[in-house]
């Protein structure tokens, strides 16, 4: 599964994409996972009230589950316009 | 509808013309430009704009597919650059054309609501000092209760 | 602020981009066009539109400065025609800039809420089969009571 | 004093501006001579609910005074924008 980064979510973890292996059922596995793997995903992952995810290009929320899915986005709230 | 993310410059005189050419049934037209604006220390030298390509023309349809479904409108445009801006850089525009101004303003409010909070773009602002991700305002979010 | 009661035509492109130009501290830029829209029937052959020289201007004037009284703005555009106008053709715009985009809005919508009533202009509608005055709306008088 | 008219109520009257001697106080008093002249002004002042007033190209209401007024002017709910 494809995992990318934005913003400061993307520098704090030091790559913009990655291909993960992993076996968790919902996003918020996932994060559990990448969080015990090393310490600057478990700083970039601190407070997730401060992040959102998108799952296949769709926002959702870290329950959200990764049956099928490819590709999960880890980003702050959006400021577009 | 057209939508466009671009790096690219966009020309708003020429956008906004074609735009309301050829819309005979449409009495209203709504254009929203968004500039880059200076920090209040007057020291921003660029901004740089990062978005996630593939879901951010996704979600940009969505919203204007939302608009169109909610208000009676004849067209919609969405332009939005990524990449490096400068101050007094337009940043977006949306135009809306409806047969009466009420749906033309407000389906352009709404459009820029959820432009602001749920399309994939994040502003970053360097200055000589640093670079800071601009963040994101509870009042922006609040806006979207209004919709 | 600029106020332009006249009878040739405007060209949206170029005011838009005028406008728009040269205002680093203003982030938002909103331009409202209305256009003369066919009738149910599709057989209007022109609108004319009087007005009262002298007080036009005059009260444009004082809608304009209401609206920057009101609101943080940093320019206001208005421009309405008179004379013979055909369906497609632009009748008027206004545009606001502003360092938010709330008050370019709602500053817009202001505008032409009060353009709307407000100000002296009359609107006739030339069919083959005659001639009418545009009745005002209702709904264009309730609309006042918003702000 | 020079009186004007707009839109349908000078094509009623049949005329865009006349000046008129009155010694009318106000706005009302000038409306009730003029209905007292002619069928023609009787026809366009009417309904006065369907009329706008301006005194020296300010709206106001019939109730306006005319005292030091130069200019006055009559034409129906405005439909501008």
């Amino acid at each position: 599964m494809d995992v990318l980064y934005f913003a400061w979510v993307r520098e704090r973890i030091g790559v913009p994409k990655e291909t993960v292996d992993t076996g968790a059922k919902t996003v918020a596995e996932l994060v559990e996972e990448l969080k015990a793997r090393e310490e600057r995903y478990a700083a970039a992952f601190a407070d997730l009230s401060a992040l959102r995810v998108a799952v296949d290009q769709e926002l959702t929320d870290f329950d959200a589950s990764l049956d099928g899915v490819r590709e999960v986005a880890f980003f702050p709230p959006m400021t577009g316009g | 509808m057209r939508i466009s993310v671009q790096e690219a410059a966009f020309d708003l005189g020429a956008e906004a013309s074609s735009f309301a050419s050829g819309h005979k049934d449409m009495g209203a037209i709504v254009t929203f430009t968004g500039v880059v604006r200076d920090l209040a220390r007057g020291d921003l030298d660029r901004m740089v704009i990062e978005h996630y390509p593939g879901m951010t023309e996704k979600a940009l349809e969505k919203i204007a597919s939302e608009a169109q479904a909610r208000w009676n409108l004849g067209d919609v445009l969405v332009i939005h650059r990524h990449g490096a801006l400068e101050p007094g850089d337009m940043i977006m525009m949306v135009a809306t054309a409806a047969p009466h101004r009420k749906d033309a303003f407000e389906a352009a409010e709404y459009l820029m609501d959820y432009l602001k909070s749920r399309a994939p773009f994040w502003k970053k602002e360097i200055t000589r000092d640093g670079a800071d991700w601009v963040a994101a305002k509870d009042e922006d979010e609040d806006a979207l209760s209004r919709w």
